[in-house]
C-alpha cells in the first residue's frame, strides 16, 4: 500500500469492554486518501468495534481504548468528539441503523446536516441527491422513520450520513437488509462518490464477495486481530478467503441445500 | 473530669424545615453555652451533641439511638419533629430517657401516669386550641357572643393539623359558633381554592393551623383574594419570622399564638454580649437573636436547666444525674416569676409547673401580632382555654392508648 | 353570585396553572433534550431563587443588579452539570440519567443552603400580590395582578422556546438526541454543547420560576417541592411540548380548583394533593403520550 | 476483470441451479391466506393477497424492501390485524386472533430487528420460548420445590437441546446484549424452536452474516423442516439461499402478489425480475 | 484462597441451576447467615441492631419488592411508600379486629392488602409506560396517604391519625428487645429474599424481564402482558406491604400516614438504582448504601468539628456527589461493580 499517504490509520489498537472483556488486540489498518477499504471478518471478529474506536462512539458503550491511537489526516483523533470528527468530515453510519424514530424519514436526513452551515438551497440539492439514490425514501419522507421498514431505515441512515458531505465514510454493513439490486445499487453509490468526489470509505462487510469486487484493499479480522490483508484482487484468489468468505470451493460454488456438515474454518491464529 | 451533663439533639438544618430547625436549636445551644460559661449546674456543666434527622422519622430514630449512648447516656431528648418523637415514644421508658416536646406532639402525653418519659411541656395543641378559642370569644365580648359566628379551621392536612379538631368541635358544641374545617394537602404551596372557599364562606375568623411554608403561602394568598389579615389568628407554628418575613407586607395585622411574650430579656442581651460578639453563637445570623424560634429553644433550655437544678436539689448537688432523676426533675419544675426573674426572662414564658398528673406544666399562651416588621404581644396576659374540657379529652385519649398498650396507669416514682 | 364564585374558582385555577406550567417547562426543556425526567428541577428553582436573594442580601445590592449575576451563575451551574454529571453517562439507560439528577438535586439543595442559609426570605418584585383593582369594581371579579404578570412571562416564555424548538435545526437535533444518543452522536450533533446550552436554559427558566413563587410563597427550601405541582401538568400536556406545559397547566390548574371547591367538601377535602395526578391518569388511559407529546413507537 | 471477480458473480448467475432437482414430499395446506388487506393511515402495506403454506414445506416471501413481507409475517401471527381478509389455520378460520393466541396454536418467529430480551442471558431467553409449556403457577415457582422444580429441569433440558443444536454451549451465560449480530440471530432461533412451534416464521435470519455463517444457518433451518417436520415461512434477500433451499416462494412488491410458485418459476417470472431481482434468468 | 469457577464442574442442570453456582459464594453466604444468626445478637450494640441493622433490612426487603416491579418487571413506580403504607396499617386492622391472629398472618394478609391495592394501581401500566407511569404513580402516593388520613376506621378513630403497632408476640414469645426484633426481621427478610430469587430465576421471573426487555415480543412468544404486569405489580406490592408492616412495628413503634410520604417512596427507589436494578444482591447493598452513608457522613461531618449546619449542607452535598460518582463509575449499580469485581478476581492475576 503505497500508493498514497495514509489518510486514516489506526495503529494497534487495543479495546476493552466493561473493563473485562478484552475485544479488540492490536489492531492496525490504513485507508490511503480517495480509496475504497473492506473490513472483512465473522461475526463477533471485532468490526463493528473498530469503527466504533475511530468515531470514538465507543465511549458511550463503555469500551475503552487502552493502547494504540488513530490518526486522521495526520492529526491524532482518539481524543476528539465524534461532532468535532463529523465536522472534519468522518461519518459514520452504524451498524443496526439507528434511525430516529420519531423523526420522519426527511427530518432524519437534515439531521445529518447538522454540522453543515449551508444555504437552504444547497441543502436542498443533497436532500434531492439523496432521494435520487433511494427513490424508496422520497415515497416515505413524511412517515416517522419507526414506522418504515428495516431495509427503508438502512437506506435512511446511509443518506443520512450522505448529507454531512464527509470526505471519509465508515459504513458498517450497509448491505444488512437491504434487497439485491439496492445493495448492488449502494455499492455503486459508493463507487460514485469515491471516484468524482474523492470521498475514501472504510466498510465492514458480511457480504464478501459485493465487498471485494468494489474495494481496493481488504482487511481480514478474526478475533480482534487483523489476520491477512492485501488488495483486494488478492484477497479474492486467495484460497481461503474463497472458501470461507465466498463460499466458492475448488469445485465452484455448491448449493446451499447440499452443505451437509457444518464446516469449521480453520482460524489463522489462535 | 468534672461531671457532665449530656442532652441528646436530634436536630435538623437542612431540608424543608431547616429554618425552624436552626434557630430552635441554636436557642438551646446558645444557652447552654451561656450556662457552662457561668460554670455550669452547680459545677455540672452541660454537654450535647447534635444528629441530622431532616425531620425524617427513620433517621430521626437511627440519631436517637446513636446519641443516646454516647457520654455515658444520653439524660433528655428532644426531636421537635412529631414524626421523630412517635418514633422514639416507645424506647424512652426503656431507656429511661425523658422526651420533651415544647409545644408539639400528642396532647395526651401530658399525663404522666400513661407516659411517664414524655413532656408535651407549657402547652398542648389542646389547650393551645382552647386558648384561641377563649381568645377569639374575648374579642368578641364575651363568650356568649361567639354563638352563630364563623370559624375556619385551615389546617394541615396531617395529624398535626387534625390533633385540635376534638377540642375545637367540642368548643363548636359548647359555644354555638359553626366551625367550618377546610384541610390543606401538604406542602401546601398552593393554596388558591381554601381561600376563596375562606371568601365565599365570608367567615369571622380564621384560625390557621399551618406549618412550613404552608403558613406564608396562606398569608399571602389571604392577600390576594382580599381576606382581612386581622381576622386570621395562626397557631403557634405558624407565628415565627420565617412565616412573616417572606410574605412582606401582607402579614401586616396577622396574629397568632405565642407561648413566649416577644421583646427584649436579659437573658438574651447576655447571650449577645458573651456569646455572639465573643464569637460563639450557634446561628450564622446574629439577627435572629431573640426571634421566636430562637426564643422558643431558650426557653426549652431553660426549662431543661431548672429541671437538672430541681433534680440535683434532691439526688445531689454538683453531680451529674440519671435519666430517671431528670425524668423526676422535668416532673417537679416550678419556674415561677421569681425564678424567671433570676433567670433573666421575667414574661418571657408562663409560669411552669408540673407534676406528675400533669406533664404540661402550664397551657398558657399569647397572642402576638405582626407590624411588618417584628412580632408584639397583643394580649397582655396568659390565656388560658377552658382546661376541664381539655383534661376530660385527656383522660379518655390516654386511657385508651393505656388500653391498647396494655400499660396500667400509675405515677413512677 | 354563584356564576360569578365559579368564574372566580375557574379564573384562580387556570392562574395557578400557569404557574405550575413555568415549573414544568423546564422539565420539558431537560426531558426533551435527554430523555429523562430532571428530578433536579425543583433544586434548580430554590437555587435560583435563594441565589438572587442572596446576592441581594449579601452585596447589598437591587434586584436588577442581582438578576444579571445570578443567570451568569446559573449558566454556570448549567455547564459545570453538563461538563460533571452528563457528559460521562452519554447514552447510559434512562434510570441511570435519572438517578443522577436525584444526586444533582441533593447537591445543588446542600449548595444553596451552604451559601446563603437556610433561612427563610423574603423576595419582593414589583409588582405587588393584591387583586386588580379595575376587574374587582367592573366585574366583581378577583384576580390578582400578580397572576397576569406571571402569565405574561409563562406565555411569552412558551412562545419563545417553542418557536426556537419547534422548525429550526436545534428543535429537530434535540429529538433526534432524545430518540438515540449514540446515533446523534454519529451524525455530529454535538450533544455536550446541546446539553450544556439546555442545562443553562433551563437555569434560566428556572430562575424565572424561582422568582415568581419566591416572592408568592418566600424563599424557602419548600420551593423544592414545586415540581411536585409540575408533574400531573407534564404527564397531562405530555413530556416533550412546551405548548402541552401550558395546556396542561390551565387544565390542571383549573380543574383541581373546582374539584376542591365543589368535591372536595364532600369527601373531606384536601384532594388537591392527588385529584391532578388522578385525572392526568385517567387522561393517559385514552392518550398514552398525554396532550401533545410525541406517541410512543411500538413496533417489532 | 479478474479472474476472480468472474468467479465472484458467478453465483449470482446460476444459483440454485442443481437445487430443484429434489424437491421433497410436502402436506396439505396448514396456512391459508384470502385476500389480506392491511394499510397503515394513508399507507398501504398489503394489498388483497392471497397465498398458502403447505405443511413441511420452506415458503419464502422475497421483495424489494418495504414491499409489506415483514408486515405480512406480522398478520400471520397476530400482531397486526388485517383490515380485509380471511386467515384460515389447520382448517380453522380465524377471528381475532392475538399474538398470543398465535402462539399458543404453534405460531413462532423471529424478528427483522433483533427482539431478543437483552438484560438476559442467552439460556434465560431460551428458556422464554417454553414458557406456553410450563404449567406451574408462581407459588410453586417462588418455593421451587417439588413439581416446579422438576418442570424447570425438564425445561431446561430441552433447552440445553437446542442450545446444543445451535451450537451456543460456551456463550450460554452470556447476557444477549453483549453478543455479535450474528450470535444473536441464532439465539433468536433458538428461542423461536424451544416453543416446538408448528410454523416457524423467519425475517431474514440470515442478514448481517458471511457466507460460512449462512451456510450453517441454512442447515439449522433445512434441519428443524427435517428433524421436527416444521413449517417454515422464510423471508430473505440473499437468492442464493432463497433459490436454493426453499420449496416455493411467493413475490411481494408494494404490497402486492407479483409472483408465486417454485424458486423456478418465480425466477423467470419477468414482474419479478423487473421489481426485484434485475437479473433475468438463464 | 483462589475464586475460580475451574474445577467445578457440574453433572446436573440441577446443580446449575442454584442460585450460587460458585461453590465459594454458597460457602460465603451460609457463613454470613451464620454471623447474621448467631454472632451479630450477640455482639452488635442494641444501636447498631436496632438503628442500622433493621432498618436496613426492612428497607433491603422494601427494596426487593420494588426491584421485582422496576427491575425485573421494568414499570418504573414511585408509590412504594403507599404500599408499605397499606401494608402496615391493614396488619394493623387486622390485629385490632381480629382478637387472637397471629401476627405473622397479619403480617401476610397486610401484604396481600398491599398486593390487591397493587393490581388495583398496576391496570394503567397495560397503556402507560416510562416516566409517565412513574409520574402516575404517584397518584397511589398521594391517594392511598390520603386515605389513610381520610378514613378513621383504618386508624381506629385515633384523633390525629396515628397509630401505634401492637407488640409482636409469636406462640407466647414477645419480641420486644432489639435483638429478637432483629432475629425476626432477618428471618422474613431471609425467606422473602429467597422466594424472590426462587421466583426470578423460574418462569415468572423471566416473564418480567422479557416484558421489561421488550414488551411486544414477549407478547409474541406468549407470555399475556397483562397478566404479567399485573403479577408484577401484586408480588412487588406485597413484599412492600409485608416491610411496611415491619416498619411499623419493629421499628417506629407508633407511627403516622406521614411517616409512608413520597420522600420514603424515593429513598427506596434510590436503594435500587444505586445498588442496582433487577438485581436481589443490589437491594441489599442499595439499602446498605442509602442507611449507612447518611450515618457515616454525619459523623464524620461533625468529628471535623464545622458549624452543625455546613456539616449538615457538606453532607448532603457530599451525598449528592457520590450518587453521581457511583453512577459514572458503574452505571448498573453496585450490584455490577461487585460482579466485575468478581469475574476480575476470577482471572486474576492474568488482567483480561
Ligand atoms: N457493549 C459491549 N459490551 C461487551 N462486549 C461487547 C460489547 N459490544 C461488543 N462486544 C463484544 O465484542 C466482540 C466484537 O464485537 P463487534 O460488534 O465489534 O463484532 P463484529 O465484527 O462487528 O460482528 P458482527 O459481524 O456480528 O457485527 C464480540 O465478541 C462482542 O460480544
Ligand atoms: N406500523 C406501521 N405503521 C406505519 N407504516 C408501516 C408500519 N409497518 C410497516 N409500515 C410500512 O409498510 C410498508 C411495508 O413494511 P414492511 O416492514 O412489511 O416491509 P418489508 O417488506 O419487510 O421491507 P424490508 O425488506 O425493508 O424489511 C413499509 O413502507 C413500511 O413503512
Ligand atoms: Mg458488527
Ligand atoms: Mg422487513
Amino acid at each position: 500500500m503505497t500508493t498514497a499517504a495514509p489518510y486514516l490509520s489506526v495503529n494497534n489498537v487495543e479495546v476493552i469492554y466493561d473493563h473485562v472483556i478484552l475485544v479488540l488486540k492490536g489492531v492496525s489498518l490504513q485507508v490511503p486518501q480517495g480509496k475504497i477499504v473492506a473490513l472483512l471478518g465473522a461475526n463477533g471478529a471485532g468490526k463493528s468495534t473498530t469503527l466504533k474506536t475511530i468515531s470514538t462512539l465507543l465511549r458511550g458503550e463503555r469500551g475503552d481504548v487502552t493502547k494504540g491511537e488513530v490518526q486522521f489526516k495526520g492529526e491524532r483523533i482518539d481524543q476528539l468528539t465524534p461532532n468535532e470528527l463529523v465536522r472534519r468530515g468522518l461519518s459514520q453510519v452504524m451498524e443496526g441503523r439507528h434511525c430516529f424514530g420519531h423523526l420522519t424519514i426527511e427530518e432524519n436526513l437534515l439531521t445529518g446536516a447538522y454540522t453543515r452551515s449551508t444555504s437552504r438551497s444547497e441543502l436542498k440539492a443533497s436532500l434531492e441527491k439523496v432521494y435520487h439514490y433511494f427513490p424508496r425514501l422520497r415515497e416515505r419522507r413524511s412517515s416517522q422513520a419507526g414506522y418504515t421498514s428495516g431495509g427503508e431505515q438502512q437506506m435512511c441512515a446511509i443518506g443520512r450520513a450522505l448529507m454531512a458531505k464527509p470526505s471519509m465514510i465508515l459504513l458498517d454493513e450497509p448491505s444488512m437488509g437491504i434487497a439485491p439490486q439496492i445493495v448492488e445499487e449502494i455499492f455503486g453509490i459508493v463507487k460514485d462518490l469515491n471516484s468524482k468526489e474523492n470521498v475514501s470509505f472504510l466498510l465492514a462487510e458480511q457480504n464478501t464477495s459485493i465487498a471485494l469486487r468494489y474495494a481496493d484493499f481488504g482487511y481480514i479480522l478474526e478475533n480482534g486481530r487483523v489476520v491477512m490483508e492485501g488488495a483486494a484482487a488478492d484477497l479474492s484468489c486467495n484460497e481461503d478467503v474463497k472458501e470461507f468468505y465466498l463460499g466458492v470451493s475448488g469445485a465452484g460454488r455448491k448449493s446451499f441445500r447440499d452443505m451437509k456438515f457444518y464446516r469449521r474454518r480453520k482460524r489463522w491464529l489462535a | 473530669q468534672p461531671a457532665e451533663q449530656y442532652i441528646a439533639l436530634p436536630s435538623y438544618r437542612v431540608g424543608p424545615y431547616a429554618a425552624g430547625g436552626s434557630g430552635f436549636y441554636g436557642g438551646i445551644i446558645d444557652y447552654f453555652n451561656l450556662v457552662n460559661l457561668s460554670g455550669g449546674v452547680n459545677g455540672v456543666k452541660i454537654s450535647w451533641e447534635e444528629c441530622e434527622t431532616e425531620y425524617n422519622p427513620s433517621r430521626g430514630v437511627e440519631c436517637y439511638e446513636r446519641l443516646k449512648t454516647k457520654n455515658g447516656g444520653a439524660t433528655l431528648v428532644e426531636p421537635l419533629s412529631t414524626g421523630v418523637a412517635y418514633g422514639i415514644l416507645d424506647r424512652l421508658a426503656v431507656d429511661k430517657i425523658p422526651m420533651t416536646m415544647i409545644g408539639y406532639g400528642r396532647s395526651d402525653a401530658a399525663n404522666g401516669k400513661v407516659f411517664p418519659y414524655v413532656f408535651p411541656l407549657i402547652t398542648s395543641y389542646w389547650n393551645q386550641a382552647a386558648a384561641m378559642i377563649k381568645y377569639l370569644g374575648d374579642k368578641e365580648g364575651g363568650m356568649a357572643k361567639l354563638k352563630g359566628k364563623k370559624i375556619v379551621h385551615l389546617y394541615h392536612d396531617s395529624a398535626f393539623g387534625k390533633e385540635p379538631l376534638p377540642v375545637l368541635e367540642a368548643l363548636s358544641k359548647q359555644y354555638g359558633f359553626e366551625l367550618i374545617k377546610i384541610p390543606v394537602t401538604p406542602p401546601g404551596s398552593e393554596q388558591q381554592s381554601q381561600w376563596l372557599q375562606i371568601r365565599q364562606a365570608k367567615p369571622d375568623h380564621v384560625i390557621l393551623w399551618g406549618w412550613g411554608s404552608m403558613n406564608a403561602v396562606a398569608i399571602k394568598t389571604a392577600q390576594r383574594n382580599g381576606f382581612p389579615r386581622e381576622k386570621i389568628l395562626g397557631v403557634w407554628w405558624a407565628g415565627s419570622e420565617e412565616d412573616t418575613v417572606p410574605t412582606g407586607d401582607a402579614a401586616k395585622g396577622y396574629s397568632a399564638m405565642t407561648f413566649n411574650t416577644p421583646g427584649n430579656y436579659p437573658v438574651m442581651d447576655e447571650i449577645r454580649k458573651k456569646l455572639y460578639d465573643a464569637g460563639k453563637g450557634n446561628m450564622a445570623d446574629p439577627a435572629r437573636i431573640g426571634s421566636v424560634y430562637h426564643m422558643r429553644g431558650v426557653s426549652a433550655a431553660i426549662l431543661w436547666v431548672e429541671a437538672m437544678r430541681t433534680a440535683q436539689e434532691k439526688f445531689g448537688k454538683g453531680k451529674r444525674i440519671t435519666g430517671e432523676q431528670m425524668r423526676w426533675g422535668l416532673e417537679n419544675l416550678n419556674v415561677d416569676e421569681s425564678r424567671q426573674k433570676a433567670i433573666g426572662v421575667f414574661g418571657m414564658l408562663p409560669v411552669v409547673k408540673t407534676s406528675c398528673d400533669d406533664h404540661e406544666g402550664s397551657g398558657a399562651v399569647k397572642v402576638q401580632q405582626w407590624d411588618g416588621k417584628k412580632w408584639n404581644a397583643i394580649t397582655p396576659n396568659w390565656i388560658v382555654g377552658d382546661k376541664a374540657l381539655t383534661r376530660k379529652l385527656l383522660e379518655e385519649s390516654s386511657a385508651a392508648y393505656a388500653a391498647e398498650k396494655k400499660i396500667t396507669p400509675a405515677c413512677a416514682k | 353570585m354563584f356564576m360569578n364564585f365559579f368564574f372566580e374558582v375557574l379564573i384562580g385555577g387556570l392562574l395557578s396553572g400557569v404557574m405550575y406550567a413555568l415549573v414544568a417547562i423546564g422539565f420539558v426543556l431537560i426531558y426533551k433534550a435527554s430523555g429523562v425526567f430532571n428530578f433536579a428541577q425543583g433544586a434548580m428553582v430554590y437555587f435560583a431563587a435563594l441565589t438572587c436573594v442572596g446576592v441581594m442580601d449579601k452585596l447589598g445590592v437591587s434586584l436588577w443588579i442581582a438578576l444579571p449575576i445570578t443567570v451568569a451563575v446559573m449558566i454556570v451551574l448549567g455547564l459545570a452539570i453538563e461538563r460533571v454529571v452528563l457528559r460521562p453517562l452519554v447514552n447510559q439507560p434512562e434510570i441511570t440519567l435519572f438517578m443522577a439528577t436525584i444526586g444533582l438535586a441533593f447537591f445543588i439543595e446542600g449548595l444553596a443552603q451552604l451559601m446563603f442559609g437556610a433561612q427563610v426570605r423574603k423576595l419582593e418584585l414589583p409588582i405587588e400580590d393584591v387583586p386588580w383593582q379595575y376587574l374587582m369594581d367592573h366585574y366583581n371579579i378577583l384576580v390578582s395582578q400578580f397572576d397576569i404578570m406571571a402569565a405574561a412571562v409563562c406565555g411569552l416564555l412558551v412562545t419563545s422556546l417553542a418557536l426556537l424548538f419547534s422548525k429550526t435545526k436545534i428543535g429537530r437535533a434535540l429529538r433526534a438526541v432524545a430518540d438515540d444518543h449514540q446515533a446523534a452522536l454519529a451524525v455530529g450533533i454535538p450533544l455536550q454543547r446541546i446539553w450544556a446550552v439546555l442545562w443553562a436554559v433551563a437555569g434560566i427558566v428556572a430562575l424565572v420560576a424561582g422568582l415568581l413563587w419566591g416572592a408568592r410563597n418566600g424563599v424557602q427550601f419548600a420551593l423544592t417541592f414545586v415540581a411536585l405541582k409540575a408533574l400531573p401538568v407534564l404527564i397531562l400536556g405530555g413530556f416533550t411540548s412546551m405548548p402541552g406545559a401550558i395546556v396542561g397547566g390551565l387544565i390542571i390548574g383549573a380543574s383541581e380548583k373546582l374539584a376542591e371547591v365543589y368535591i372536595g367538601p364532600m369527601v373531606g377535602g384536601g384532594i388537591e394533593g392527588w385529584f391532578p395526578y388522578v385525572l392526568a391518569l385517567l387522561f393517559l388511559l385514552v392518550r398514552p403520550e398525554g396532550l401533545f407529546g410525541e406517541k410512543i413507537i411500538r413496533r417489532i | 476483470m479478474t479472474e476472480a471477480q468472474m468467479q465472484m458473480n458467478e453465483p449470482e448467475a446460476h444459483f440454485g441451479a442443481d437445487a430443484s432437482a429434489a424437491r421433497r414430499e410436502t402436506g396439505p395446506v396448514i396456512l391459508d391466506l384470502k385476500n389480506i388487506s392491511l394499510s397503515f393511515g394513508g399507507v398501504r402495506a398489503l394489498t388483497d393477497i392471497s397465498f398458502d403454506v403447505r405443511q413441511h414445506e420452506i415458503r419464502a416471501i422475497i421483495g424489494p424492501n418495504g414491499a409489506g413481507k415483514s408486515s405480512m409475517l406480522n398478520v400471520i401471527n397476530g400482531v397486526y390485524r388485517p383490515q380485509q381478509g380471511q386467515i384460515t389455520y389447520r382448517g380453522e378460520v380465524r377471528k381475532n386472533m392475538d399474538c398470543h393466541a398465535a402462539a399458543k396454536s404453534g405460531i413462532a418467529r423471529t424478528f427483522q430487528n433483533i427482539a431478543l430480551f437483552k438484560g438476559m442471558t442467552v439460556l434465560d431467553n431460551i428458556m422464554t420460548g417454553r414458557n406456553l409449556k410450563m404449567k406451574s403457577n408462581f407459588l410453586m415457582q417462588a418455593l421451587y420445590w417439588g413439581p416446579a422444580r422438576r418442570e424447570e429441569i425438564a425445561h431446561r433440558i430441552k433447552a440445553e437441546e437446542i442450545i446444543d443444536f445451535l451450537e451456543i454451549q460456551a456463550i450460554r451465560k452470556t447476557p444477549v446484549g453483549r453478543l455479535p449480530y450474528g450470535l444473536q440471530k441464532r439465539v433468536e432461533l433458538g428461542r423461536a424452536l424451544a416453543a416446538e412451534p408448528e410454523i416457524l416464521l423467519l425475517d431474514e435470519p440470515m442478514a448481517g452474516m458471511n457466507v460460512e455463517e449462512k451456510q450453517d444457518m441454512c442447515r439449522f433451518i433445512l434441519d428443524v423442516n427435517d428433524q421436527f417436520g416444521t413449517t417454515i415461512v422464510l423471508i430473505e434477500h440473499d437468492m442464493g439461499v432463497v433459490m436454493d433451499i426453499s420449496d416455493r416462494v411467493v413475490v411481494l412488491d408494494y404490497g402486492k402478489k407479483i409472483g408465486d410458485g417454485t424458486p423456478d418459476e418465480v425466477r423467470c417470472n419477468q414482474d419479478v425480475i423487473n421489481a426485484y431481482l434485475g437479473v433475468a434468468c438463464s | 484462597m483462589l475464586y475460580r469457577e475451574a474445577g467445578q464442574f457440574k453433572t446436573s442442570y440441577q446443580a446449575d441451576g442454584q442460585i450460587f453456582p460458585i461453590m465459594q459464594d454458597r460457602i460465603a453466604l451460609l457463613a454470613l447467615l451464620a454471623v447474621a444468626i448467631v454472632f451479630v445478637p450477640l455482639l452488635a450494640s442494641p444501636y447498631v441492631l436496632s438503628a442500622i441493622l433493621i432498618p436496613f433490612l426492612i428497607f433491603s426487603l422494601a427494596a426487593i419488592g420494588l426491584n421485582i416491579l422496576t427491575g425485573y418487571a421494568g414499570q418504573l413506580s414511585l408509590g412504594t411508600a403507599a404500599f408499605m403504607a397499606v401494608g402496615a396499617f391493614a396488619s394493623y386492622n387486622f390485629i385490632l379486629r381480629i382478637p387472637g391472629l397471629p401476627v405473622l398472618v397479619a403480617f401476610v394478609l397486610g401484604g396481600l392488602s398491599a398486593a390487591l391495592v397493587g393490581i388495583a394501581f398496576g391496570l394503567p401500566s397495560l397503556r402507560i409506560r416510562g416516566f409517565y407511569l412513574a409520574a402516575a404513580t404517584l397518584a397511589t402516593q398521594f391517594f392511598v396517604v390520603w386515605c389513610l388520613t381520610k378514613i378513621p376506621y383504618l386508624t381506629n378513630y385515633s384523633t390525629s391519625g396515628v397509630i401505634t403497632a401492637q407488640p409482636i408476640v409469636i406462640f407466647g414469645y414477645n419480641f420486644d428487645t432489639p435483638d429478637r426484633k432483629y432475629l425476626l426481621v432477618l428471618a422474613v427478610v431471609a425467606v422473602m429474599a429467597l422466594l424472590a430469587k426462587n421466583m426470578i430465576r423460574s418462569n415468572v421471573g423471566r416473564s418480567w424481564m422479557a416484558v421489561r426487555d421488550m414488551d411486544v415480543a414477549a407478547e409474541v412468544i406468549g407470555f399475556r402482558l397483562m397478566r404479567t404486569k399485573l403479577l408484577a405489580f401484586a408480588v412487588s406490592s406485597f413484599y412492600c406491604g409485608v416491610a411496611g408492616a415491619l416498619y411499623a412495628y419493629a421499628y417506629l413503634g407508633t407511627v403516622e400516614p406521614e411517616a409512608y410520604n413520597l420522600d420514603l417512596s424515593f429513598r427506596i427507589l434510590f436503594m435500587i438504582i444505586i445498588g442496582g436494578v433487577g438485581s436481589v444482591l443490589g437491594s441489599f447493598l442499595g439499602a446498605a448504601f442509602i442507611v449507612l452513608l447518611p450515618v457515616l457522613l454525619n459523623v464524620v461531618a461533625h468529628s471535623l468539628t464545622l458549624p452543625t449546619s455546613v456539616a449538615s449542607n457538606l453532607e448532603l452535598m457530599v451525598f449528592g456527589a457520590l450518587i453521581i460518582f457511583f453512577l459514572i463509575v458503574e452505571p448498573h449499580g453496585l450490584a455490577r461493580l461487585w460482579q466485575i469485581g468478581k469475574e476480575k478476581l476470577r482471572l486474576w492475576p492474568f488482567p483480561h
